[in-house]
């Protein structure tokens, strides 16, 4: 099963909302943040930027969490607030 | 005690709001609201509207946890919480906050407390919409000053 | 500015008052409300309704004076201030303030000072009526340690 | 023309609420209030208690305040607040 991944606020507005990868083996948050970039021409200051953060199954974890298949990643920038 | 936060994507009004909030109250002195409004200018010019972009149920979630904070935090009786997301036009209401408690001083800070954690940690991405653009904002400076204020 | 400071001898509801303070406005973020309940006890047992003395002319420059007070001090847009006098049963309320401002922190602290001021100095003179009897009442020692929170 | 004189709060409900007094030259504030405990049996102790002002027209006076003919006096215990 495919990782779904979503970009929020100026992220989602740049590259897209929605994005899907391929589950493999050992597959981490970070690297997820890194196939986005490299798939992502132009991407890369935005998404490894340290204040975004990454959800994954809508829980903020660091970026060495390990995923399994079918799960949701999130890309965070810094919330605005209400 | 009951507390509630709403995320709501389309306007609501405030009045009603409150009018429901008070409805029978009969033990408690106090009720404190704060209504955030979407305002018609920023610093860099005049807004047309505002954009809260929001992740379902991450966001939802944010706001429930602000509430509990406040409720465990001060002697109120019913904290409830409305905030709009999506478009956005001046004049509507973003956020209505409504605190009851026997005590005024406690409403107070509670309506304080809640806005100050909302203005930084509600899980939003606000756009504001312009005549030259738009722009995607942060907390201020002044926000994230306010929230400093209460010690975790 | 606006700022108006009502006195009114029957019930009147808080979040109309409130819908009338919100429409239109466009360019304050920031609206701040209180509204002071009769309540159905005291330390003393329970109360059956309130009675609020006052005095005709003096009264209502004592809540203008306060008001006014309250918009020279902060960065505040308007206040409307509602309060009962004669008869007040318990769940009605009895204060209703609002203050609307470009930003939330001197809307919050204009309220909070607007309250202080008015549970202090409002010229009326209160009788809790209950079931063994009737008292008047001062402010407490809770009330004059707030007002002292801020200086002349 | 006489002095009208309110009695407020707990005062107006023990002693009633609207009195006269004839103007006479000379007249102060504070000589109202003697007038008044001497004319209303049992009222010493609460119309002379310290916290009880005089308004005349409606403004807050010292006792020493010298009264015209017409004018309205009030007695004002201790504001209770809203």
């Amino acid at each position: 099963m495919d990782i779904r991944i979503f970009l929020l606020g100026d992220l989602g507005a740049r590259f897209g909302r929605e994005h899907r990868l391929e589950f493999s083996e050992g597959l981490t948050a970070g690297e997820v943040r890194h196939r986005l970039i490299e798939r992502i021409e132009g991407s890369a200051a935005a998404l490894s930027a340290s204040g975004v953060r990454i959800a994954v199954d809508q829980t903020v974890v660091p970026d060495t969490t390990c995923l399994a298949p079918g799960q949701e990643v999130a890309l965070l920038p810094v919330f605005s607030g209400g | 005690m009951s507390v509630s936060a709403i995320l709501r994507s389309g306007p609501f009004r405030a009045d009603a709001e409150l009018g429901l909030f008070l409805g029978g109250r009969q033990g408690d002195g106090a009720v404190v609201t704060f209504v955030g409004l979407a305002r018609d200018s920023a610093v860099d010019g005049p807004v047309s509207g505002l954009y809260l972009d929001h992740y379902p149920g991450f966001t939802e979630r944010s706001l429930e946890t602000i509430a509990a904070d406040a409720a465990r935090r001060f002697a109120i009786s019913d904290i409830h919480v409305v905030h709009r997301c999506g478009g956005v036009r001046p004049g509507e209401a973003i956020v209505f906050v409504a605190v009851a408690a026997p005590h005024r001083r406690a409403a107070f800070e509670a309506a304080d407390y809640l806005m100050d954690r909302l203005k930084t940690e509600a899980a939003f991405w606000k756009r504001e919409d312009g005549p030259d653009g738009s722009r995607w904002i942060e907390p201020t400076d002044n926000d994230r000053a306010d929230r400093a204020r209460w010690s975790d």
